[in-house]
């Protein structure tokens, strides 16, 4: 680019843009090289090879991963679908439910999982599960699971409602839809892409997930997070670096696919305005 | 439509998670003390699926027990003191007369101990020290004193890692001190925590689990440490030494506890006596590298640990006492002097 | 917000009529499982802690007494202000000034660049930021760990560039831990200061330029200005998850001081075992970001008016 | 025989505002009746409580002689088009139209046949495949119409749907209604601001302001005939000239404008000698001349003219202030001779003057 003189542009941010990336990449991609180092220790570099994903699957740890990641994947997937109905119903009655008295007690009721600092969140998790009697274990992990990943579904379904027409509820029902049918045939189908990206924020959340775990998990239940935390106390080892490089690729995936359906709803929605 | 079976297939494990336990067993260890091996050993042979969960101290396993997975372990593995603490707080459960057929493999020395006599709740695991190890490139000095935790010479300060474990930093300071564990005397509690404080400005960081990778890799020249843990970061490399000082050392034992309200109460007692047997428990001692407290177990042992250094300790060297449980008020003044500490 | 042509109406007479069958399933969840606690816990702040963890079902204010007085180490000196836990406060209030005020300085050129980019290349620059977001907490936390030990591959590097003659030593400092925070949050700084950026208008650049003003003027006292409110609202985002943050302080700061939230960890799962003041140090924890947030709603409340 | 819909006393307060207030009137079946008003009048808001989006604060809406106030849009037997149309954006053509018939349970095949019928109607044979983002907003428009009308509604409201086409193509979807209304039968409930829109296809037309029925009439009586001065400022263009009463017959009174002019005009209602009000004069329905016509006349000095393709404007300036907009076709009218700053006669056509009282 040729700039005489360009008002907007300040020379040294672009230098500082690549900085920030190079900070947030670095890291990352330091561990994905060493995860493919062959070599017992994490400082040498002992040539390429495969040996600490096979580890992952079939070493002493194999097991305690494979739970992990079978807990932390079912939680997650179950989280995620539950405050996403939570989420979008909220969301209607929320953006669609007109003005009414306690809207904004409503919002703050909504956001307040993500309001309250993380931490204390598992601290009144803890103290209410064991006050009541709750045995902690798998159940009381998804419990507080959905209830922060409500506001995280809410966010992206309420704002793709927010850009919605009503006049499409109102042809449909004018149509001769009843309630049920104008969700299910028409609002559902355009609010999709909000539901979609709400639903995958929330998993990624959950999965994401390590204080409030480990504060309520119950004995023997490891998430990916815990179990990755209680292997890195003692020291990085080479197939965490694996495992890490695995859910990093995961989750790489799963954000390029919800970029590109936010992408197509974005197109749609932009052609019909 | 498979989105909706997959939900299926994950409700139901959940509820298989959550269903009354045939077959398991619930295992609060503390962390990489047991060879995977052994529980895949037993796992098998009994025909139960084993879990392991971990904790780094003795205090943070009885918290956690106390904020409410109480009722979801069988067995727990605490160490000599917290035994005692653990019986007096009613969180273990009595072993009847013959629930355990091996019982007669445990050695004498072990079976009538002070913490739990008659050993009614409880089995040895493992026994060992707890001292310190100092990097040898970093510093090659006197290493047999106490003052290398408490006040170490200038080129290690700012290196030393301390376990994050409240009962054996509080006795080891006491035995630098000279002064008795659990000491009522004011001024005696008050030299220990000014000796903790100002040792405090030395050290780089706490953590029990960190304890062996800071000294492999070199984050830390010093490091308290118990002796087998010590000997395995030697293992891997490391060039230190395992110090047993002229002040003495800690010493404990750590055994495998029926917890109350146990879920698989019959397959704890399997797994106790799987324990007992010499050859599942020598392979633990091959592990670990410290001592078992099993007649019989000498066969299937390293022959390197009868030699090694860590588990030798010194001519010459302090006494080694096990960590005292305080009453509690002195035991109040004890919290408050380590919240001090790590705060 | 309100897109659309026509009625530009968003109120549907259709789903109004059911709002409160909507809007409960949310209320009772969140409300039951999450306010009810926070209530709970506020409760357990005036308990008494049990000997060895756990609490007794009496009235008792010594959880904030021992958070603000020092009766000496037997508890029968006359109280005095406690600066241990208020400097583990002060402590966390400072990191997480730190972590913020280090993405505002890498975050705030970032977002300005990227709001600058042809509108095609945005969206593509965006998302190279927040990628790394979705990466796993605790998988960037022990990356950043791994990356700047004494004998990493940064100093490594740096050694072996002659950049430098011993390790620089980053992890177990203050500053590593700000690092951390500052790499866990930094994509919350970057997007609200670039939506702020974009709304932009770059015609009073150019008329303040054609007013004499330099570049460095024009930014200071025009540009940062009209983009304040997205500056606040990414300051916000970053420094009060910072403040409670676990992972950073214990994986990075070597856990030998506590911050707020390791503090809070140890009541409960670690050695300290006491739960009234555990419950108290997170009250405390939850008026300090209620307060910053009642700041906040005030603030954008005044540029919106 | 019954109305398609009668209103009586309809009245629609949001809060503490006023909508509509007290609203009477019958809609003939197979009418094509317009409400025309400016924008925030009101009509909107009646289109929207006959569809049943919106409650009556008072008064009551039958359909064909059925009170339907309790029914939900989805129960009542009418169908809107949208101004923005709504066509729901994941559904093609096709689907669109269909959804009515998939909604009332129909079978696949008779929503099949339907849904032909509709398409050949709106003639959008090429197109039913498409999705409504893929088509032109005038064929949006008539996917719309034929959404709307395939269930076969007895009443079809319109929102004002040609709003958002450009002059050209509502100008065809004016006589492309028509057609439609005409062919089907259907009565045609239609909203709108424009008043050419709603004088060129209306059979009736209603009058609404400030949430008031101004008047209810064929569309050369709302614009001959206005009843008040808010109609004839609102309905074309017009001069509007304070008058007193001199003399009254009936309905017919000789007036004198403030310059003391004399004007006989109709009168919207009954008047007493020395009541105030305005007269209306078209412009269309003047003229100029330079030498004296018979019948009513005003004299007055030309002041500018303006060309406007098919007719010349011009102003007149009358004494005092008074100033009266005259318009004249090109074609019967060669206004060459006429220059700024002659004295001129301004005739007035039968029955053009209006006098109206407000």
């Amino acid at each position: 680019m040729n700039r005489t003189f360009d008002i907007t542009h300040y020379r040294g941010f672009f230098g500082v843009t690549c900085l920030c990336l190079v900070i947030l990449y670095g890291p990352l991609i330091i561990v994905m090289v060493y995860s493919f180092n062959d070599s017992l220790s994490i400082t040498n570099w002992g040539g390429v090879s495969l040996r600490w994903y096979v580890d992952i699957f079939t070493g002493l740890e194999s097991a305690k991963f494979k739970a992990a990641a079978w807990n932390s994947f079912t939680i997650a997937i179950m989280a995620a679908i539950v405050s996403t109905i939570i989420a979008t119903a909220a969301s209607i009655g929320m953006i669609r439910g007109g003005n009414f008295k306690g809207k904004f007690v409503s919002f703050a009721l909504i956001s307040l999982p993500i309001m309250v600092p993380e931490i204390v969140t598992a601290v009144a998790t803890l103290i209410f599960f064991s006050t009541i009697g709750f045995k902690l274990g798998t159940l009381s992990i998804l419990v507080a699971h959905i209830v922060f990943c409500i506001p995280f579904a809410y966010l992206p379904i309420s704002a793709r409602l927010q850009g919605i027409d009503a006049s499409y509820e109102e042809a449909a029902q004018d149509l001769f839809a009843n309630r049920w049918m104008t969700f299910r045939y028409v609002l559902m189908p355009i609010m999709w892409p909000g539901i979609l990206a709400g639903f995958l924020l929330a998993f990624i959340i959950s999965l994401d997930d390590f204080i409030i775990t480990n504060f309520i998990k119950g004995a023997g239940i490891e998430t990916l997070p815990t179990a990755i935390f209680g292997s890195v106390k003692q020291g990085i080892k080479p197939n965490i670096m694996a495992l890490s490089t695995l859910l990093l690729l995961f989750s790489i995936a799963l954000v390029t696919l919800s970029y590109f359906i936010g992408k197509r709803g974005e197109v749609t929605q932009k052609l019909q305005q | 439509m498979i989105s909706k079976a997959f939900i299926g297939a994950a409700a139901l494990a959940l509820v298989a998670n959550t269903a009354a336990a045939e077959g398991k067993l619930s295992v609060y260890h503390w962390f990489e003390y047991i060879p995977a091996e052994l529980v895949e050993k037993f796992s098998k042979e009994y025909d139960v699926k084993v879990t392991i969960d971990t904790f780094d101290s003795n205090e943070s396993m009885l918290a956690s027990l106390k904020a409410g997975t109480m009722g979801s372990y069988d067995v727990a593995v605490p160490g000599d003191y917290m035994v005692e603490i653990m019986a007096g707080e009613g969180l273990l459960d009595t072993i009847a007369k013959g629930e355990l057929a091996n019982m007669a493999n445990i050695e004498d020395q072990w079976l009538n101990v002070s913490f739990d006599p008659g050993r009614k709740h409880s089995i040895p695991y493992q026994w060992g020290s707890t001292s310190f190890s100092v990097n040898r490139d970093a510093y090659s000095g006197n290493i047999n004193t106490t003052d290398i935790l408490f006040n170490p010479p200038e080129q290690l300060k700012g290196k030393i890692n301390v376990l994050d474990s409240q009962g054996e930093v509080m006795a080891m300071a006491a035995l630098h001190l000279g002064i008795p564990q659990c000491s009522a005397d004011r001024e005696q509690l008050k030299s220990l925590d000014a000796l903790l404080q100002s040792a405090k400005e030395n050290w780089a960081s706490f953590g029990s689990d960190i304890a062996k990778d800071v000294l492999v890799s070199g984050d830390a020249a010093v490091g308290m440490i118990w002796n087998g843990f010590s000997a395995k970061a030697r293992a891997e490399g490391a060039n230190i030494e395992y110090s047993y000082p002229d002040q003495g050392y800690v010493v404990w034992m750590d055994n495998v506890v029926l917890l109350r309200d146990a879920p698989n109460r019959a397959n704890a007692l399997n797994f106790m006596d799987f324990l007992l047997e010499p050859e599942n428990i020598a392979a633990v001692t091959n592990y670990a590298r410290y001592a078992d407290g099993i007649k019989g177990t000498t066969e299937f042992l390293d022959a390197e640990l009868a030699t090694m250094p860590e588990n030798n300790p010194r001519a010459g060297a302090g006494a080694g006492v096990f960590v005292a449980v305080c009453d509690q008020t002195t035991q109040e003044v004890y919290d408050q002097i380590w919240t001090r500490l790590r705060s | 917000m309100a897109a659309g042509t026509g009625s530009g109406s968003t109120v549907s007479a259709i789903f109004s009529p059911v709002r409160l069958w909507l809007l409960l399933p949310s209320w009772i969840v969140i409300g039951f499982f999450l306010l009810l606690p926070v209530l709970l816990m506020l409760t357990y702040s005036f308990l008494t802690k049990e000997f060895r963890g756990g609490v007794i079902w009496e009235f008792s204010l010594s959880a904030y007494d021992q958070f603000l007085f020092d009766r000496g180490l037997f508890g029968d000196e006359p109280p005095v202000i406690k600066w241990t836990y208020i400097n583990i406060f002060i402590r966390s209030i400072l990191q997480a000034t730190g972590a913020t005020i280090l993405c505002l300085l890498i975050g705030f050129p970032t977002a300005y660049f990227i709001a600058t980019r042809p509108m095609q290349s945005r969206t593509m620059w965006l998302f190279l930021i927040t990628i790394p977001y979705w990466v796993n907490l605790l998988i960037r936390t022990v990356s950043m760990k791994f990356l700047i030990r004494d004998t990493g591959p940064l100093n490594e590097l740096f050694l072996n560039i002659g950049l430098i003659d011993a390790p620089l030593h980053v992890i177990n400092t203050n500053f590593a831990v700000q690092l951390g925070l500052f790499y866990s949050y930094l994509p919350f700084m970057v997007l609200p200061i670039y939506a702020s950026v974009e709304r932009y208008n770059f015609a009073f650049s150019e008329v303040a330029s054609d007013l004499y003003a330099s570049k460095i003027t024009i930014l200071w006292s025009i540009i940062l200005p009209v983009v304040k409110p997205g500056i606040i609202a990414g300051s916000i985002l970053v420094f009060v998850p910072s403040l409670g943050a676990f992972l950073a302080p214990d994986l990075l700061g070597g856990a030998k001081t506590f911050m707020i939230g390791s503090l809070i960890e140890d009541q409960f799962k670690g050695n300290a075992g006491n739960w009234p003041f555990g419950a108290a140090a997170s009250m405390i924890l939850l008026s300090l970001v209620l307060v910053v947030l009642m700041f906040y709603a005030r603030a954008q409340e005044r540029d919106q008016t | 025989m019954t109305n398609a819909v009668s209103l009586h006393g309809v009245r629609k307060d949001f809060g503490k505002l006023t909508a509509l207030s007290d609203v009477t009137l019958e809609i003939e079946d197979n009418e094509f009746f317009t409400l025309l008003g400016p924008s925030g009048c009101g009509k909107t808001t009646l289109l929207r409580m006959i569809a049943g989006f919106e409650n009556t604060t008072a008064g009551t809406i039958h359909l064909f002689g059925d009170e339907i106030e309790h029914l939900p849009p989805n129960k009542r037997p009418v169908n809107t088009v949208f101004q923005n149309y709504a066509l729901f954006p994941h559904m093609n053509v096709v689907e669109n139209i269909g959804f009515s018939l998939r909604m009332l349970g129909w079978t696949a095949a008779k929503i099949q046949a339907r849904v032909d019928e509709m398409v050949e109607m709106v003639q959008l044979g090429a197109f039913v495949h498409r999705k409504p983002s893929q088509i032109s907003g005038g064929q949006q428009q008539r996917v719309a119409l034929a959404r709307a009308m395939a269930p076969r509604p007895k009443v079809l409201l319109l929102d004002e749907p040609l709003s958002a086409l450009d002059l050209k193509l509502r100008q065809e979807m004016r006589a492309e209604l028509k057609r439609l209304q005409r062919e089907t039968g259907i009565t045609f409930i239609f909203v709108t601001h424009d008043q050419e829109e709603a004088l060129s296809m209306s059979d009736r037309i209603a009058v609404i302001s400030d949430g008031k029925l101004q008047q209810i009439g064929t569309p050369f009586e709302i614009y001959e005939h206005p009843n008040n001065r808010f109609i004839a400022n609102f309905i074309g263009e017009t001069n509007m000239l304070t008058a007193t009463v001199n003399a009254v017959d009936g309905l017919h009174v000789a007036c004198h404008l403030a310059g003391g002019e004399r004007l006989n005009a109709l009168a919207n209602c009954q008047n007493l000698v020395g009541a105030n009000g305005v007269i209306s004069l078209r412009p269309e329905r003047l003229s100029v001349s330079k030498t004296a016509p018979t019948g009513d006349i005003l004299k007055g000095v030309l002041g500018e003219r303006v060309y406007l393709g098919t007719d010349t404007q011009f102003i007149v300036k009358l004494s005092g202030e008074l100033k009266l907009k005259v318009r004249m076709q090109n074609s019967i009218f060669q206004g060459a001779e006429f220059k700024t700053g002659d004295p001129v006669f301004v005739t007035i056509a039968d029955d053009a003057a209006r006098f109206l009282v407000d």
